[in-house]
């Protein structure tokens, strides 16, 4: 029987003296799913020295063999002490995936680069023109002797512009039923005829990019899973992608900072934490935010029977995400004018000059912009009611 | 789960399924009947009245988090028996009485002789008045739920400052009812109380008292909030039946996509409230610190989500929904009154935050 | 130039004497559209002789000549000195219908009847199996001789019990499109082979009913408008079911109830009329209520300027009932358990004995009932919203 | 609305459309300016900025009603340029003040050269400080909205308890501004003010004050409650525009009627709010008795419904709407900073309850 209470303790331990202020700062300053980059990657380090970079993997291929409820408490401390959040789309999505459909040698190759951070992993799944409707890509790739030969292009990639390798959807065969057409590639973004276009966001910051494939020759060991097979491999890390995250991880967070801020927001001859209507709205949303702690860990429950969360994932990312949405809006209730002033300099771990708005405001405009993409990417929220309506009502 | 629950569950189930026949049921409110007698019977006979009742007094000692699904039956089937208030929740007031008192009722409560129901939460106590020697209890009691049927109800009583529970038999001279019938097809009663004092019908007193009065209402939370959770299920299940065969404009109203994504919601919203009610219950059966918190936002969840899934559920059924003999629209009568029980939503959010801002150390 | 004020006291004034306690009461007790039936019938033949019973007639029909600001005046007064409603599917829907499509014979011989109470229209429209999608009605008239044989059943005809005529959409015609086989037929209800089955509604009264037709006999004379083009004469009666009503005055009634209940309704040491929670909720819908009060004028103002209301009455009509009912789930919250009891002599205005609950709180829980069917007849919710979205969005 | 009203409102549309370009718009924040000088004497040319302005300081006298659509355009356009503050609301409590004060700044404004701001509602009142000779104006205005382009600010100060207003050239020594780029594409400040004082400055004083602060800020709710209203019509227009030529799943997304429905919504919300808006602006330049309370209302109406319509509008684009060059993420960023202007929604309704209790006469 694992002591999970000395387990919080030990990671908590690890954190006081790995996490150094600047790292925190960088954890504090995160508006998105993404922190500053630098940051990442440092923190990475420390992990992958520690040997705690991936909580979830097998302890063959370099997890710590832990159990649900010790990544849950892993993640949770994590994040109640403000560390940076790691670049996972290597470790989280494709890892597993790697695992499972990945050849001997490209598991060897592969899976020790993205613990330590050689290797910086990007998602080419979007292509301008299919979004949410991923069975139209249109991205080709043609076989040429040991090579695939890759023209195309993939938009939302996150971190592009920081990554050096990026794992495809691309169409192998046009001739037969859209799905059934598509193979997982491997790729490495220096090779030649890549080119990366970032995309501004509405924060002003880049997160996303455009990706350009001219001609590009990749080679055919590469791929993953057979040929025309790709499909099957893209529902499996989408299934990962929704099920993967615990959200009632950063709702705590988010709550906890309005309690903070509400008690900093000035209301009348009080503040907003003894505002009858104002703490009403926030209980609500407490309320819901208990629900989908219980909800979240019905399927971890389920998932750690042996089962499948399923459509159940469709479920928590439509809640998790909304309710996050919910709690910007609480936090922008609180902030008034101090959301207007839009200066990246302010988010930078390294700023070390005048505020210009209230500490606990800095982030808040910011995340409130940003997080309007959690119901959009990872499959809309539009997608994943359609999905509840098929796959557990049968509509 | 064990698998003792999970017989019961599946009896439970079996019972109502084959027998708590929605037809019948509207037709035995017709006839005026308060209850049915035979599924009274039957529920003592397959056991149910004795879930919760502690094994000393001869029940199984089930917990709540144990039988939530059962309760849910009750939801799901609309069962208008006060097997829940009178097993469930007067069941654990007298439980928590003096062994003589245990004695006295809870084997009448196992086999049903015994229908007990509880005040309302607001309701003002009673008073003793008079002399010592030849003391009246005296007050009204209004909008007891099945008061009209119960056998006994209990109340609460106040008296030289202190707070105490009293049970009281409802065929005792002195004690008279108005009965009416409910919108859920309850009956049930404002009862009027002017008779001798007598102490054999106190059941805890002082700090006992107090305890037993935070206990019952967090309980009667907790169960209304599980039959919620089962209305929810029922007008789910109803809505998606309903739009997969009823066609609109050469099509099956399941096949609209607005409609789909509201049915979505409504699973969403049923299956978040199910999985918060039954921590609540865990927490409640632990006696967990945040055992009061988990109860309060339990009931709150439901009451907000069950009022727009049968919302939902009946306009999405359109016309027949709004008729007496087709289902879909008791649920959202019964919840419309179960919201109010034991307290309105907003009172349980009030006193919510105040617990949040009590474990908050500065 | 119309003095309106003045206008208005008029109104008053008649009220005050025409209006009978017994008339009154029977409007308070009112928890639907339609009000208890001799007291509504009683107050039809008041109006009636006033000369009132028909705002929205022209003068040369029996209407009193009245402008939309009077008739919404006059509309004002009644419902806040709690006047009864009148059945009014003759007078609203039919009368100005007959205006347009009947013939001289038939305006002689209905009109006048329609003002006197003599005859109480019931509509048949709705079918089992075509609530909405009325084109796939079924019940049908054939010629025969002088007669159609009329052959079918109409569901949610309210007020059938009450009445002694019904105007009947039915099929002459099947060999065609849906919509182009409809024909518009007038039939009294004492024809032999109709009979009449009271629904009782959700709230155990009976306002609805289904009436069936085996073989019976309609002189063709009843018809109105064409043969087979039933269709047009429907959708010109369902704009005007749908642009004819003014929300806000039942609605500003509501708010006042709620006010009164909220100052009786005990909460903590106080009343709700003081909780800024309960408050707070109660403003937003009185902000909904102003806005859909200056909508609903800016409609009458585009009709009085010659205008056809067209998609805004769809718009009018979703805010008017949703609101409505979310006044009613207000007035829930505030009656509590005294919503219980089901005793149908509380709301007869003969009733004289004990209340059982709060004067304030006698028809809450029937209201919510009732109001639930408000955003399903008259064309649901949902076919308002795609009525908006194509015509008006052209989507 | 007269032709002279509905000639502005065409020049205006025609103006906009043909000229206010969304990527020039863009392209010109990017290279740091904080307006587009063009534009601004462009609409000085048009006689923009003499709309309101009485016509005894050679204005057009308009009322806000006659131009309500005009000012929809500048939030269906995203302009930026602080025509409306300027002109509209701070040219307001000039043309309050005295003729002398009228002369010095009206013409300004109207020519373009006085860009005018307001300081935020609840900001810290300046001070005179010192002795009478002497006497030093001091103070911190923070969240300036458009400070750092204006030219003039008005600030209230409290002395001697009471209150004034003064209107305060930027460029004076002992004026320091702040400068910061905004979310909605402007330049806001926070300005330090530490000068002698003159009372030249003083616009008005006393009653005359707590008059002109009433007036002032429920002005700028109905400015803002009209902007917010061309925001809604403009995010629903883009949205219609492209899901009508969007395809996923091989159909445009606006033949799924899960979308459809909720465009219905947005454009019954963005209704609703015009004819509140129109209202009360109507009642506002009649000096109506509900003036008050349609201004709370309207803007409060705006502010919630803005809300969920730009929300609305980036979910049904998808991934586009999140990037910096796509217009309608605009939308959504100009509300969120305008919903807090000049108050926030929850302190507008709680006015508007006071307002209500008040009313009802006992």
């Amino acid at each position: 029987m694992i002591d999970y209470e000395q387990f919080r303790q030990t990671v908590k331990d690890f954190l006081k003296t790995a996490l150094t202020p600047e790292l925190q700062r960088a954890g504090e300053l995160t508006t998105s799913v993404f922190s500053e980059f630098n940051a990442a990657l440092a923190w990475q380090k420390k992990l992958h020295t520690k040997g705690w970079i991936a909580p979830d993997w097998p302890t063959e291929f370099g997890g710590p063999g832990w159990d649900i409820q010790q990544r849950y408490i892993f993640q949770e401390e994590c994040k109640l002490a403000n560390a940076p959040s790691v670049v996972m789309m290597g470790i989280q999505m494709l890892g597993p995936m790697l695992m499972h459909y990945g050849t001997e040698e490209q598991k060897q190759h592969y899976l020790p680069r993205m613990l330590s951070g050689e290797h910086i992993w990007c998602q080419g799944y979007s292509e301008p023109g299919a979004g949410s409707d991923l069975a139209s890509l249109k991205t080709s790739a043609v076989r040429d002797g040991d090579d695939y030969v890759v023209n195309g292009t993939k938009i939302w990639t996150s971190m592009a512009h920081h990554a050096n390798q990026i794992f495809c959807l691309v169409r192998t065969d046009k001739s037969v039923k859209p799905q059934a057409g598509i193979s997982f590639l491997l790729i490495e973004l220096n090779t030649p005829g890549i080119s990366i276009t970032p995309i501004v966001g509405l924060d002003g910051q880049v997160e996303q990019c455009q990706v350009f494939f001219d001609a590009v020759r990749v080679p055919c060991k590469n791929l993953v899973g057979a040929e025309n097979d790709g499909w099957s491999v893209a529902k499996f890390l989408l299934e990962f992608e929704r099920g993967g995250h615990n959200f009632t991880i950063d709702i705590k967070k988010q709550l906890r900072k309005i309690f903070r801020q509400a008690e900093l927001t000035p209301w009348g001859k009080t503040t907003r934490s003894v505002d009858p209507v104002f703490q009403h709205r926030l209980a609500e949303a407490e309320i819901d935010a208990m629900a989908l702690e219980q909800a979240e860990l019905r399927i971890k429950g389920a998932v750690e029977a042996g089962g499948n969360p399923g459509a159940l994932s469709s479920l928590v990312k439509v809640v998790g995400t909304e309710l996050g949405q919910r709690l910007n809006e609480l936090s922008m209730d609180l902030v008034g004018p101090a959301a207007s002033p839009q200066c990246p300099e302010l988010l930078s771990p390294e700023y070390g000059g005048d505020l210009l708005v209230p500490e606990h405001a800095v982030t808040t405009m910011a995340e409130y912009i940003n997080n309007r993409a959690a119901t959009i990417y990872g499959g809309t929220a539009e997608i994943q009611r359609t999905i509840i309506a098929k796959k557990v009502l049968g509509l | 789960m064990t698998d003792e629950h999970k017989m019961l569950q599946n009896s439970a189930e079996r019972y109502l399924r084959e027998n708590y026949d929605f037809a019948a049921r509207q037709h035995s409110i017709d006839r005026g009947n308060a209850i049915d007698a035979e599924h009274w019977r039957a529920f003592s006979d397959m056991g149910w009245t004795a879930m919760t009742i502690p094994e000393a007094a001869d029940g199984f000692g089930f917990g709540l988090a144990d039988i939530a699904p059962v309760i849910e039956l009750f939801g799901y089937y609309l069962v208008r028996e006060p097997l829940l208030e009178s097993a469930l929740l007067a069941g654990e007031l007298i439980a928590a009485a003096s062994e003589a008192h245990q004695t006295r009722y809870l084997p009448g409560i196992i086999d049903g002789s015994v229908i007990a129901t509880v005040a309302q939460q607001d309701a003002t106590p009673l008073t003793r008045q008079g002399k010592a020697s030849g003391q009246r209890l005296q007050g009204d009691l209004q909008f007891v739920p099945s008061g009209g049927i119960a056998s006994h109800v209990l109340a609460p009583l106040r008296h030289d400052n202190q707070p105490h529970w009293v049970m009281l038999d409802l065929s005792l001279e002195g004690i008279s009812r108005e009965r009416y019938q409910s919108h859920d097809g309850r009956q049930g009663a404002h009862i009027t109380i002017d008779l001798p004092f007598d102490d054999r019908c106190v059941l805890v007193s002082g700090i006992q008292a107090e305890v037993a009065t935070q206990a019952l209402y967090q309980r009667a939370m907790l169960i209304g909030a599980a039959e919620g959770v089962g209305i929810m299920q029922g007008a789910l299940d109803l809505t998606v039946e309903y739009t997969r065969q009823r066609e609109q404009f050469g099509q099956a109203l399941a096949s609209f996509q607005a409609l789909q994504h509201r049915m979505a919601d409504m699973l969403i919203q049923t299956e978040l409230a199910r999985s918060l009610v039954l921590a609540a219950c865990h927490a409640w059966d632990n006696q967990a610190d945040n055992a009061s918190t988990l109860a309060l936002a339990a009931k709150a969840k439901v009451d907000a989500a069950a009022r727009t899934v049968t919302q939902e559920a009946i306009q999405m059924h359109g016309g027949i929904a709004t008729t007496n003999e087709y289902k879909v629209g008791h649920y959202f009568k019964r919840m419309a009154l179960l919201e109010s029980w034991p307290q309105h939503r907003d009172a349980l959010i009030a006193q919510l935050i105040q617990n949040r801002q009590a474990s908050i150390t500065p």
